[in-house]
């Protein structure tokens, strides 16, 4: 090859590369030695083994579900995995119809007209949520505040908030009252671009979502509903809220077919009404056909994107979750709405057994009144963070402490059960509670 | 092919994953609070739902099945090995938030990870947690912002770019509150310094460029531009993206960048997923360093423990709800630790070496090349602007009838400089062989335009479906199934 | 398709699998036993051997990817969650010498499995050793041979069976020393009750037969077969592979079988592979108790324990090296924990259902039933004859026909006696719209053996290949790649 | 459905099924309660957990060697795993042209002309290999009988002599001296239809086949030499034995792709020199044309198989190995002849070390002196079965006894250290042991 090009070296081809920048004939960066994959395999092992073997009590937006064995085998298939972006239509439309399948179930879910084909994750996709919101409404109140309630995940509106700051959009807080939106706070002052709710919320409350609707859509605000997807085969879509229902609907999808992962790769999820269609970000699939009359599916609204608009996009991503897409199409079609509900269902009644449990020791009970979904916050005699580790002895995740997010709450400790819980393991925990409590 | 409603038949299930739905624990749920019908998802049998989408997999091209020369994008072979790795129970069965003393394993592969990214790129720090490329340009212009305001210097509106730029780079400096100003590149694909230092100056944030650039050669004066955009009071930004063309031979830092992201899912192994997954680190120099996004791993008492918004007060914070693509940044590593010291070297030296192969080749084919005066990187433009006239054949109908050949197409039509070009991309795990197919299908291409150029306005022919019609896709939109 | 030997290069190899080569501990060995020169095994790179096989794959029809009625083989959809459990690591990685104590919890798993197998069979004990069908068979028979020469009873030299058994029942006796005699099967697929009468004798070791029989249809007098086998001091041997027809219907034992092996690649979940593996293991009645081969699985003192040669002296010894296809048993066993009780049947229930209605509506299209007058089981037979006659298109035309239509042939030209036939097995796994599918198909086949027949003769059309002479494969024997 | 049929419901289905026989309506066979496959996984992970976890240093016919990722990932692909036989070659092409391609592999290795695609394991294809010889003898010296080296895997000959005796073929042993063969016991009376040796043998020991192979073929019979196809990238194969080579070469393909999984499914493969290809049992893979004179394969020789010979047939089997073979096909081409001997010298290097460290501990020692492979036969001071139980408590699968099979041998312990054990591993076991023993 290198005959051919005409140079006699690799190192001749770097040559357009100023000699005081090249890093010289042996390079010192990198890792060490090169390990063969079963010494990577080996020395990755060890470490993840490290960290294996807990029991899963913790959810707070990452939960612990049970995953078909298909769906990965599916989603690791070649032909998903080591595709690029399906920017050649007809190459692509495994793919692209997978999407488009995708798109129209996460319509069917949230009650909406349209869907992308994903953003990085639900706390990211909050902040693309309130921009389209707020481009929406420079169109009419030109407001760039945006009111969100106490009650969502607290890394979300973190997240949100360092990403829409920068375009000047200001983040005001509804506050709570036991957990849930106090209603009668809800301001009277100037005009919202958007209110932000999270349902279930982010201690497992349900909120009324019907009257935050309501309020908001009488005072001309977008509503941006956080949902979590799997809740929806049970829940009201946000789509159906109050009179006219939520604009957008966004939230990670996780607890479609990913495994937790650490937290990622997950994705997020955004949905609209039609109205707002043009405003979403990111990839979207079409339906259309080619000469010859058959269907085909291939990126479209491109004039959104970055790729054509540049500056003037509705986002900057261009590489988003796809793989986590494809398993969550797969988990979908072999849930069913049945399947898919049936999961929300066992794992309320497990968190219900478990919030039973606990809160029969002493000392243990709900920090909140009113109905949860799969996730409680309890109050416990002693910090959550000192029992959580005294948990972790005995192979307990136990939670997720509210210590650092919400100290004004006391000892609180977020639980949940999802339904790879058994009552064993439920019982398990409440024994070693009891006993670090004693 | 039908889609998997079309399939869908009234109380049909995939059994074994239906638990019985305990109609009880929804019981005590408020009234107003669930939903009236359960949603139209598809009802099928595990069976069908298999093979409808293993059936849709094989309508897909990828790197597994077809070469996949995308300039830009780097679509290369990326080892099962690393899947491996990142596919453990241990790592996937991680809750984020897990205490750290039940999080070591794991803290410990990012913290190698980032010491590994600081050694390639000569940076000072990097923070693991941009979840893509755009991004982590997202984490570094906003560092950029947050560096001139914590110095007070409020009037710096503006951010540079090369025109012939990704496009995520303006796209990014917009959703950072900047306007964008665009800098020529002149004919031999290097930025127009007189155009550069006529345009600097105390508006100017910064400039975002990538190295090798988007031209697919390498920017010889990023020395100097350095100079002048850090003389102006502005901060050079570096887009990873095609780091691969570089590793282990220069490093970003020593070219004066203060701050920058990695492409993991380019130059570290990931395959791309159809769209996704990637992550896009950034590493920054002393200047940035208060600023990092957070959480970031720090060594502590012979441990690991996260850094969070209150051992940096002055981060720009948190960008997801976790600590971003976990996974990726798993096989990240596991891919580092595979090809050690020499290894990287190797990366760099296989990328050139088949882009200047391929692209020697396609020249003595009769091809023009885009910036001929120039070597190749680990990618170069061809252009067919001759073709396009004497033929009238576009380059995305040279595009279509390649994918009949069974290959994917390059990149068309970016950078948009180059009139009717090709960004091609062989990658550094592309075999000799492979690259002579290419050619041979160009040529044979190349023939057929000159003999039956409708032949090649109508490609592909070879494919499930003929040439799709986009504005049809666009003009009567149709984005989820409806019955019927 | 290039074959991987074709895209071998001198010196190329997959890097990361190749550990350094410790010639030290080599040059111990002594050079006689050295060989001379490497092997010449293709030397790829890992992505060349990933995208060689991936393509590969694509060439192949399977359950996941297509319609795959073959009769007698039950290609139905195996739950991806059997083999994911089968899979789990502490399976995996366990030596099959491991002392008891460090594998209680996969012996419960065996053990459980065989409990399950007595129990849907109704037989006194199960050996789950053999390796597939045919090696159950053998074991069966192995065990009658057995249990004759313990009584002393030499001059038993001969099995029989119906003449439409499967090839695996004549070719076992013969692998046991027997000699084998058919017994004709009358108009209705049922034994010749008169001609077995006649055939039986002093001589007679036993019967093989099984139930359905390999007609599709069920065998009504097995009672009354027994009773004449029996009688004349044979035993009588099942063959399993039908037991998805009956599950949770008949138990095997209640029809007065002495022996049987399961297949459970067929009834419980395991994916055919391209050709295997599967399990076969036995099941006896009291009488061959004694002559079970080892290793079985025994309660003991609240665990588990292997039961050899010293605890079954009157064993058939073992017939593997280990244990037999462990990994397929654990699937067997996580499918039979899907279904549970309730599910046994349902399998009978589908499998039946689906055959029937297809022959129904196959029958109403104007096919012709082999058997008219009997119900379908979980299979069934038609016979082309006619359109051989009418059109001079045979079955195997019909077949390679129905490849074109991206589904895969029904089982052709078995069983032997019914001319131009198809043995056709939908399998309980299907549904209502796959099995239509395959209807509209078989009407335009047949339409088109009116119009075109010479398109049936030169079929497949679609596929990557037509079709193969198989004349010249036996010919000009090729067995494997040879250079040039 | 029913409607069509014409009955009113399943059970009339089942109606020609005597009613005596019938189970009835409420069958209680079968396991209890259906599980989901996540309750399913939950108990099957439960047993599966329970035996993990040891350190293997067992051998002796199943060995822990390093399979690349993309081995599995590749043959468990629904295309491959899904097929049936490729009985319809146009539809099969994957499947064929596989395991042509891995014909060829074998073929390559063993220095033989032909290959089949499988049989069950390696000790049911050495009954295969024998009855190939019996029939091949039958033209000539019409000998049943087979001389078998002590020397080779107990189980084998175990498993051998089961399957043959039914068929009236005898084995008679070839003693052993020192572990191996003892040349000067080689019988002079009567003809044999084969030979049959190990190499390298039971113990890890490397015969001297050259020798055995040319006593055999001067002596009129056939040698079947049992191979393991890993120590072929490095040993001469049987093709090439002697002054004319071994007639058919036999084994187990686990160490080529296939994970221990308690000894199966692994393969047997059967190779042979061309006047044996039509001796051959099972499927045979052959290249050929079609009407366009494009290059395909089919099953052929098929004249040999039950299906098609039923009684006449050279085996019974139908069913084989497929799967095994398609991850063999892909190991070997992933590793490499270079790949396979490193593999195969890296487990030769490390049973060296581990063997040093065990031999340094007092009254340990090597039971037969002279050159082994990859495992060793050590003699302990205590017996074996009692020194492994005590392993178990520090997670060291510690080997496989001798005592039940060789018992005139002491307290003898069948060692293996393959590339995938860590020098630290090695260490642990030694140090285990010296606490053990002291
Ligand atoms: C040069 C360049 N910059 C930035 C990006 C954006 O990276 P990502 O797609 O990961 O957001 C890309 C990806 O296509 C690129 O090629
Ligand atoms: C009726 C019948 N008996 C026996 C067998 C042999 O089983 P196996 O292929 O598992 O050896 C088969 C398999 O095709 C069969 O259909």
């Amino acid at each position: 090859m290198l005959e051919q090009i005409g140079v006699d070296s690799i190192a001749a081809l770097f040559e357009e590369i100023p000699a005081e920048l090249r890093i010289g004939a042996s390079p010192s960066i990198g890792p060490g030695e090169a390990m063969s994959e079963m010494a990577m395999l080996r020395w990755m092992g060890e470490r993840a083994e490290r960290d294996a073997g807990l029991v899963c009590f913790a959810g707070a937006g990452c939960y612990d579900h049970h995953v078909p064995a298909a769906v990965w085998d599916i989603a690791g298939r070649g032909e998903f995995m080591t595709a690029y972006t399906p920017y050649q239509a007809e190459a692509s439309q495994g793919t692209l119809q997978l999407v488009f399948e995708y798109q129209s179930m996460m319509c069917a879910l949230t009650a909406m007209d349209a869907s992308n084909a994903s953003v990085y994750d639900g706390a990211s996709g909050l902040a693309e949520a309130i921009l389209m919101a707020v481009r929406k409404a420079a169109r009419k109140s030109r407001s760039r505040r945006v009111l969100m309630a106490e009650t969502l995940h607290p890394h979300y509106r973190d997240a949100a908030r360092n990403i829409v700051a920068n375009q000047g959009v200001e983040i005001e807080t509804l506050p709570m009252a036991g957990g849930r939106c106090e209603l009668k706070r809800l301001p009277d002052d100037g005009a919202f671009a958007a209110l932000v709710l999270q349902q279930p919320n982010f201690f497992g409350l349900l909120e009324d979502a019907d009257r935050l609707t309501d309020w908001a859509k009488g005072h001309g605000a977008a509503v941006i509903g956080v949902v979590n997807p799997l809740t929806l085969s049970v829940l009201k879509p946000p789509g159906q809220w109050g009179e006219s229902g939520a604009d957008i609907a966004c939230g990670d999808g996780q607890p479609l077919g990913a495994p937790m992962s650490s937290g990622g790769p997950s994705f997020g999820f955004i949905c609209a009404k039609a109205p707002l269609t043009r405003q979403l970000p990111g990839r979207i699939i079409g339906q259309t056909e080619d000469a010859a009359g058959r269907v085909g599916y291939s990126l479209t609204l491109q004039a959104r994107e970055q790729h054509i608009r540049r500056g003037k996009a509705t986002s900057n991503i261009c590489t988003n979750q796809g793989l986590l897409v494809t398993a969550a199409a797969v988990h979908m079609a072999l849930m069913g709405a049945q399947g898919l509900a049936a999961a929300a269902a066992a794992s309320r009644a497990n968190t219900l057994r478990l919030v039973e449990r606990l809160t029969a020791i002493d000392g243990v009970r709900p920090l909140f009144p009113g109905p949860f979904f799969h996730e409680c916050a309890l109050a416990l005699p002693k910090p959550a963070p000192e029992v959580l580790d005294t948990l972790l002895d005995r192979g307990v995740l136990g939670g997720v402490s509210l210590a650092k997010h919400f100290p004004e709450l006391g000892n609180a400790l977020l639980v949940c059960a999802t339904e790879k819980r058994s009552a064993e393991e439920i019982d398990t925990y409440a024994k070693a509670l009891a006993e670090i409590l004693r | 092919m039908s889609t998997i409603f079309d399939l869908s038949q009234p109380g049909r299930n995939a059994a074994a994953q239906c638990a019985d739905l305990d109609g009880a624990a929804l019981a005590r749920l408020p009234e107003a609070a669930l939903r009236a019908a359960s949603p139209a998802l598809p009802e099928v049998s595990e069976l069908q739902a298999v093979r409808h989408y293993t059936n849709l997999s094989a309508r897909n091209f990828s790197i597994d099945s077809q070469f996949y020369p995308l300039g830009s994008c780097t679509m290369k072979y990326n080892p099962r090995g690393a899947h491996r790795a990142a596919s453990l129970s241990g790592f996937l069965g991680r809750h984020p938030l897990a205490p750290e003393r039940a999080s070591q394993g794991f803290m410990e592969c990012l913290f190698a990870l980032q010491e590994i990214l600081k050694e390639v790129t000569g940076m000072a720090a990097v923070s693991l947690t941009p979840m893509a490329g755009a991004q982590g340009e997202f984490a570094g212009v906003a560092m950029i912002r947050a560096y001139h305001r914590a110095r007070g210097d409020l009037e710096r509106r503006e951010i540079l770019t090369p025109d012939a730029a990704h496009g995520t780079n303006p796209a990014t400096a917009v959703m950072c509150g900047y306007t964008v100003r665009e800098v020529a590149v002149d004919g031999n694909g290097d930025v127009d310094l007189d155009a550069l230092k006529a345009a600097v100056g105390p508006q100017t944030a910064g400039l975002m460029m990538t190295n090798p650039s988007t031209c697919g050669v390498f920017e010889r004066q990023a020395v100097q531009i350095a100079q002048v955009v850090h003389d102006a009071g502005g901060l050079l930004y570096y887009d990873g993206a095609n780091l691969n063309a570089i590793l282990g031979k220069v490093r970003p830092a020593d070219m004066g960048f203060d701050v920058l992201h990695l492409n993991l899912h380019k130059t570290f192994a990931t395959p791309h997923g159809g769209g996704g997954p990637g992550a896009g680190p950034v590493g920054v120099g002393e200047r940035l360093l208060p600023h990092l996004p957070v959480p970031v791993v720090a060594q502590h008492e012979g441990g690991y423990r996260w850094l969070t918004e209150d051992d940096v007060p002055g981060t720009i914070g948190r960008l997801s709800a976790f600590a971003g693509n976990a996974g990726i940044l798993l096989r990240a590593l596991a891919y580092a630790l595979m090809l050690g010291r020499t290894g990287m070297d190797r990366v760099s030296d296989f990328a050139v070496l088949n882009a200047a192969y391929l692209a020697t080749r396609l020249k003595a084919a009769g091809f023009e090349l885009a910036y001929p005066n120039r070597a190749a990187t680990h990618e170069f433009i061809l252009t067919l602007a001759a073709q396009a006239k004497a033929h009238g054949v576009s380059a995305m109908d040279f595009a279509k009838r390649l994918l009949d050949f069974g290959m994917h197409a390059p990149t068309t039509y970016f950078p948009l400089l180059v009139p009717e070009c090709f960004l091609i991309e062989p990658t550094e795990t592309e075999c000799r062989e492979e690259l002579d197919r290419f050619v041979d299908a160009m040529i044979a291409i190349a023939e057929e335009a000159e003999r039956d150029p409708e032949h090649l306005r109508t490609a592909p022919h070879n494919l499930p479906v003929g040439r799709l019609d986009d504005v049809k896709a666009a003009r009567d939109l149709k984005l989820r199934w409806t019955p019927g």
